[in-house]
């Protein structure tokens, strides 16, 4: 059994790494979006990784650790998702670099806003 | 799309759905955990079966479970694949990112089917789901590529709608 | 170690109180007064369970690795305690935030220096 | 044996109220009906249980079983007994008072008889209770029902009242808390006939400290001095019927726990010192405050708030005869105050802000219920032949006994100054012209058989003080005597 | 182990720290909502692997309860944010 | 206790304090609510540690959640900030 | 000025508690008190294999009655003290109703309420068993129907429903209590009468379960009444006076 204890450790070593890479990518992006592009998601493998790490040592707790990374997968874009859209429908605007790039989904909103008041 | 089915399709896939994960909660073969399991999850697929599946059994074909499962794989290649992405540019000083909210059209029709997409679309680093109007998905992507349709479509759905389709359309 | 330990958890359990119970006695919000009564909760609960702490102790609850009835386990009696009080704090705030409420349709403020009807 | 449990004073309201509303979709009416029956029966399992109750005796309910140091136990004793024989009765009538409560409908009359409900069981709860942390569930329960009970009506200020009221209750409620830990990791037990035994142990200092958090939390109730900011408002907002109870039941209830306390767990001097340092502060400050008050509620409010710190001194005297006229003192202010509570309410029912002065030559307009108030208010300062004389006199004695005579004379002065407003107030009643055009509401039959009761049960009292002599002295000793409290409820723990 | 498990220990407390940071510098309530979701999805984490540390396999119904409870208070603020309740 | 829950828990209780000074000196609301929440999740943790999963499980489904949310809706139905 | 006095006062508070909690060392052997007993008790008497359920159940059930009567308590207070709603839906602010959740999270809530009360009935159901018991499974499932009620702001709880949950799992504590009065070997008010079963087995510990069971039923349903009440206040306007 030798092999998936190396395989545990490494994954909760994976997974750490990620979660670290997830605080540091909130602390360091520029804007709103983007840090939770970087945080919130690496976060969530790291999360799912340690989890799995520890349901590959232990076996025994594997079918728990799987219900709790499922939710994790189900959820946490969920709640990534209703956040952005929370924050874009605050006004509250992306960042772009390239100037080109126009906010399609404003302009889709702007578009609905059109027909309702026609 | 297809019409719905039976109510007693649904509320039996329900039951059935809500009876596993108490086993799996539980975790434990004992009989009096089982019949406790049996008939909670009766109770509750009772009253929540209306809306918790559109499907029913229809789902469990053999083939669709079959690229259910290698939709599992493709998920997690590009969830790994894209993690390291993200792990390059926040550790590289310089933050090479290029953001824009893009438009991507899909072609799936079931909600559930487009929450699963969506989701796979949040998770895989690079792309946040803003917000779906009808079958317009629109997302933050970190290195725009481009803004047509067709560019964003190949960029980012593509991977994950072609199984889907087969499992849910 | 140990002392170190005490002082910290402690300290910090009191710390917490007192922070809560400065901001109930000196904040004008109504709602930052309730924020302030409920982080006083907070470090109440701590301090409980910070009590019922043991060197080495394992969560009283018999599982399948702990049935050795030798096992040092952690106090259970404030862990319940705590439990009471956090569902009563909860109703305590629940109400609390309804008469909040209540009392900015009325005067249609939430600083408690406008609201003087009855002398505060 | 079955039928008269005091588990009933706790379990039977707490059913009903969860029952309510559900009895409610039977059979409207029954909303109304159901809490007097069962408080009819509370008041007479009470009877039952304290006529029964031999003299030094007490009744241990150990609940789920288990025998006292470990579960959670009720003490009747002949204290605790005639406490919940008050407030048992005091609840019935009430409830008599209010049955037809509530023009305002079904809802509403719903809430406020579940409200009341539970501020009954909590009070008698903290009456009731042998366990430090379940008094402490049940003054939340009180307090709780209280807020709700304040701001029941929309239109008045109650919510104001309310707020300040839940946070005065809430900090105060958090130091209890606290207070009952510091007891705990110092004894290792909840049973307070146990930590009565193990608190010799503790350093005086650490002693010292829990005994101002428990000060500082029941002060709240008891109405005591620094904490008492609430009482003059809530009492004044709330509806008439819930003022009356506060008075008669929820400061009960604190003072009853704060003095089960001091005398049945702490063995300091400086407790007594404490307490009649603040009794006098209490007294002081409230009778003086209520001399200036134009709204007859807050008036009513201080008075009560004087007159709690009166029995505050009076128990702090640590003689068998200043308990005795503490006891005496508490059971005359709940049926007293209770009374003029609720002929107040009608005296200034139509009157928008209940000012006094709205009250000029009511005396003709509406005799019955100003010759109630009239009966309260000389009752309530102490005239003979009512009852209120010989708490006062008995009061007066055991602070003689004591030799504290600066304190003699401080009563005496605040009885003068009680006396100088009360009777203000019934000389507006009688000897002052109506204003014109007054509207008044005219109590219905029960509110005056509910009045009635009490004027009646004062001037029997009154004449015949040793109908309750008798009771009042065992229940003082029940509460003086420590050790048999302690070998009551531990019978295998051998003292010293 | 024990080194190994101090390691990755200190790896997520230094994660959790940025996460602080970025929750008290904001600047929108955005941002502190963010690190709020991250700091929950790293407490998950460690509570599985408290809970392998400390041996006892009930401990995972805690991170369970985490990870379906965690997420509805952030959808709470999100649809505050929106205008929606 | 391990060194590794140590760290956890000094980190847990650096935690608690910073967001508690934050929500009393922030004066927009919301700020101050998503700080009680974030009390209330270091606080779970700390309740881990010290051996009481009960307690944590009650802090985490009253105190994410529910607390949280009573105060949200308190906030939408009164003023957002607190004046000076 | 006041500020500082505050301060100073607060300062001595936290240095005189200090100094009471020194003396007890944290996580240094106490004072054997009750805790040995329940410790003991527990697991061999009563077969209830978490020890804090069954101190908060059993040993000190009384507590218990009085917390459920406290959130009771609340939810009664706050519809005492807001007005609700009478009929689906009136009085909501239209502006707020059309900011409608997406569609995402509102299928995310119909996939997952289920689970969510799934995991809540795990918690109370395996309160003697496992963490949790019934007040945090109660609160689990009035977070699920938060989660739906925010999702789907039209979404109509009914509150009949809820009365009857409520008073009937009330009914069932107290009603349990009586039952240990009139059937158990000592007539206490809620003693065990039912058999007690093996340790670590879902049918254990007499009636611990089921109270446990009835709480969670009573607290979803009182937190789930309190969330609707605090959700769909009316947005403007108090009725007029009643005195």
């Amino acid at each position: 059994m030798q092999i998936f204890d190396y395989i545990g450790y490494f994954l909760i070593s994976v997974g750490a790494i990620f979660l670290f890479l997830g605080g540091l990518g909130v602390f360091r992006m520029p804007d709103f979006y983007t840090r939770v592009q970087a945080g919130t998601k690496a976060s969530t493998l790291g999360a799912m990784s340690i989890i799995l790490g520890v349901g590959v040592l232990q076996p025994e707790w594997f079918v728990k650790t799987l219900v709790i990374v499922i939710f994790l997968a189900i959820a946490n874009p969920l709640s990534s998702h209703a956040l952005a859209r929370g924050t874009h429908k605050a006004h509250q605007k992306p960042i772009v670099k390239d100037e080109k790039i126009e906010d399609a989904y404003e302009i889709a909103e702007h578009k609905a806003e059109e027909k309702n008041i026609k | 799309m297809k019409k719905e089915s039976s109510k007693i399709s649904k509320f039996f896939y329900t039951w059935i759905f809500l009876f596993v994960l108490w086993m799996a909660f539980t975790t434990s073969l004992d009989i009096a955990e089982l019949i406790a399991g049996v008939f909670i999850s009766f109770i509750i697929s009772l009253f929540t079966y209306k809306f918790f599946t559109t499907t029913g059994f229809s789902i469990l074909t053999p083939k669709k479970i079959f690229y259910f499962i290698k939709y599992l794989f493709v998920f997690i290649i590009e969830l790994i694949k894209a993690n390291f992405d993200v792990a390059r540019i926040v550790i590289n000083p310089k933050l090479p990112i290029n953001p824009g909210i893009v438009e991507v059209e899909s072609k799936l029709t079931s909600d559930f089917a487009k929450m699963i997409l969506a989701n796979s679309i949040t998770l895989t680093p690079g792309t946040l789901t803003v917000d779906i109007i009808d079958n317009k998905l629109f997302v933050h992507w970190l290195y725009v590529k481009g803004t047509d349709t067709e560019t964003t479509y190949n960029e980012i759905a593509k991977t994950f709608e072609d199984i889907l389709i087969k499992i849910y359309e | 170690m140990q002392d170190y330990l005490t002082y910290s958890v402690y300290g910090s359990a009191i710390l917490l109180m007192l922070i809560g119970l400065y901001a109930a006695l000196v904040k004008k919000n109504l709602i930052k007064i309730v924020i302030g009564l409920s982080i006083l909760d907070a470090g109440i609960h701590l301090l409980f369970v910070a009590v019922g702490y043991l060197n080495n102790a394992t969560a009283p609850i018999f599982s399948e690795t702990v049935l050795d009835k030798n096992v040092v386990m952690a106090d259970p009696v404030p862990q319940a305690l705590v439990l009471t009080a956090i569902v009563i704090g909860f109703g305590v705030t629940a109400v609390a935030l309804a008469l909040v409420v209540r009392l900015y349709r009325k005067h249609n403020t939430t600083n408690i220096d406008e609201i003087k009807n009855l002398k505060w | 044996m079955v039928i008269s449990n005091p588990i009933y004073f706790i379990a039977l309201p707490l059913l009903t109220a969860f029952l309510l509303p559900l009895i409610g979709k039977v059979y409207k009416p029954l909303i109304r009906l159901t809490p007097g029956f069962v408080f009819a029966f509370m008041a007479y399992i009470s009877f039952d249980l304290f006529l029964n109750l031999e003299q030094g005796k007490a009744q241990i309910i150990q609940i789920a079983g288990w025998a006292p140091p470990l579960g959670i136990n009720l003490v009747y004793d002949n204290f605790s007994g005639f406490i919940t024989l008050i407030i048992t009765t005091l609840a019935f009538i009430v409830w008599v008072y209010s049955y037809k409560f509530k023009k305002v409908g079904f809802d509403n009359s719903k809430k406020f008889f579940i409200l009341m409900m539970l501020l009954v069981a909590g009070s008698i709860g903290v009456v009731l209770t042998g366990d430090i942390f379940n008094l402490f569930v049940f003054i939340e329960i009180t307090a709780i029902s209280s807020y709700g009970l304040t701001a029941f009506y929309k239109g008045r200020d109650g919510a104001e009242a309310a707020f300040k009221f839940l946070f005065i209750g809430a900090l105060s409620s958090t130091l209890l808390l606290l207070g009952i830990l510091i007891l705990y990791t110092q004894t290792g037990t909840l049973n307070m006939a146990e930590i009565a035994i193990r608190l010799k142990d503790v350093p005086i200092a650490t002693q010292a400290i829990i005994l101002i958090l428990f000060f500082v939390g029941f002060g709240i109730e008891a109405e005591m001095f620094p904490l008492n900011g609430w009482v003059p408002d809530a009492y004044s907002q709330a509806p008439g019927p819930v003022a009356a109870s506060f008075a008669g039941m929820l400061a009960k209830a604190g003072i009853y726990g704060l003095v089960r306390i001091i005398y049945t767990i702490f063995d300091l001097n400086g407790i007594f010192g404490l307490l009649l340092i603040m009794g006098i502060l209490t007294m002081i400050i409230a009778e003086t405050a209520a001399l200036k008050q134009k709204n007859i509620r807050r008036m009513l409010a201080y008075s009560s708030m004087g007159q709690m710190g009166l029995i505050m001194i009076a128990f702090a005297l640590n003689t068998k005869a200043g308990i005795y006229a503490a006891i005496f003192l508490m059971f005359n202010h709940a049926l007293i105050k209770t009374m003029l509570f609720l002929s107040a309410g009608f005296l200034t029912y139509s009157t928008k802000d209940k000012k006094i002065s709205d009250l000029d030559g009511f005396g003709k307009i509406m005799p019955f219920t100003a010759l109630i108030f009239g009966l309260g208010a000389f009752a309530i300062v102490g005239l003979p032949p009512f009852s209120g004389f010989w708490s006062k006199l008995s009061v007066l004695t055991a602070v003689a006994d004591k030799t504290y005579y600066v304190i003699l004379a401080t009563i005496l002065l605040i009885s003068v100054v009680e006396i100088v407003y009360y009777f203000r107030i019934i000389g507006r009643l009688y000897f002052k012209k109506a204003h014109e055009e007054v509207k008044i509401h005219k109590p219905s039959w029960n509110a005056q058989v509910a009045m009635s009761v009490l004027a009646i049960l004062i001037i029997v009292v009154g004449i015949y003080p040793d109908l309750i002599t008798e009771y009042i002295s065992n229940a003082a000793d029940a509460l003086f005597d420590k050790s048999a409290y302690i070998k009551e409820v531990l019978p295998n723990v051998s003292l010293n | 182990m024990d080194l190994f498990f101090i390691i990755i220990i200190s790896i997520i407390s230094l994660g959790a720290l940025f996460g602080l940071i970025r929750f008290i510098k904001g600047p929108t309530t955005s941002d502190r909502v963010v690190a709020l979701d991250t700091l929950s999805a790293m407490l998950i984490a460690v509570l599985v692997l408290l809970a392998f540390i400390f041996d006892r396999y009930i401990y995972i119904d805690v991170s369970l309860i985490y990870a379906v409870l965690g997420f509805i208070g952030i959808i709470t603020i999100a649809r505050y944010l929106e205008g929606g309740i | 206790m391990g060194i590794g829950s140590i760290i956890f828990l000094i980190g847990a209780l650096i935690f608690i304090l910073v967001a508690a000074i934050y929500a009393v000196i922030q004066k927009d609301l919301i700020h101050a609510v998503i700080a009680t929440s974030l009390i209330s999740l270091a606080l779970s943790l700390v309740f881990y540690i010290l051996q009481a999963p009960d307690v944590a499980l009650t802090e985490a489904a009253i105190g994410i959640a529910l607390s949280t949310i009573i105060f949200i809706i308190t906030i939408r139905n009164t003023k957002r900030y607190e004046s000076e | 000025m006041k500020k500082l006095i505050v301060i100073t006062l607060l300062l001595i508070l936290g240095f005189y508690l200090m100094s009471t909690f020194i003396s007890v060392p944290f996580g240094a052997e106490r004072i054997a008190g009750v805790k040995d007993y329940y410790l003991k008790q527990s697991p061999e008497t009563l077969k209830v294999s978490n020890v804090v359920t069954a101190i908060v159940v059993s040993f000190r059930g009384f507590d218990t009655l009085g917390e459920v009567t406290v959130l009771f308590l609340a939810s009664t207070a706050l519809g005492s003290i807001l007005y609700r709603r009478r009929t689906h839906h009136s009085g909501l602010n239209p502006q707020r109703e059309a900011v409608v959740s997406s569609t995402l999270v509102r299928t995310g809530a119909k996939v997952l309420f289920p689970m969510i009360i799934l995991l809540g009935a795990y918690v109370f159901v395996h309160g003697h068993l496992t963490p949790g018991g019934g007040f945090q499974g109660g609160a689990i499932i009035a977070t699920g129907f938060l989660l739906i009620l925010i999702s789907y702001r039209k979404f109509f709880i009914n509150h009949n429903v809820l009365t009857w949950v409520e008073a009937l799992a009330g009914t069932t504590f107290v009603l349990i209590g009586i039952g240990g009065f009139i059937f158990a070997n000592q007539n206490n008010f809620l003693e065990n009468f039912l058999p007690e079963g093996t340790l670590n087995n879902l049918i254990s510990g007499g009636v611990v379960g089921i109270i446990y069971i009835a709480v969670g039923f009573k607290v979803g349903a009182e937190i789930t009444g309190i969330l609707d009440t605090l959700l769909t206040i009316k947005e403007a306007g108090l009725n007029p006076d009643e005195n």
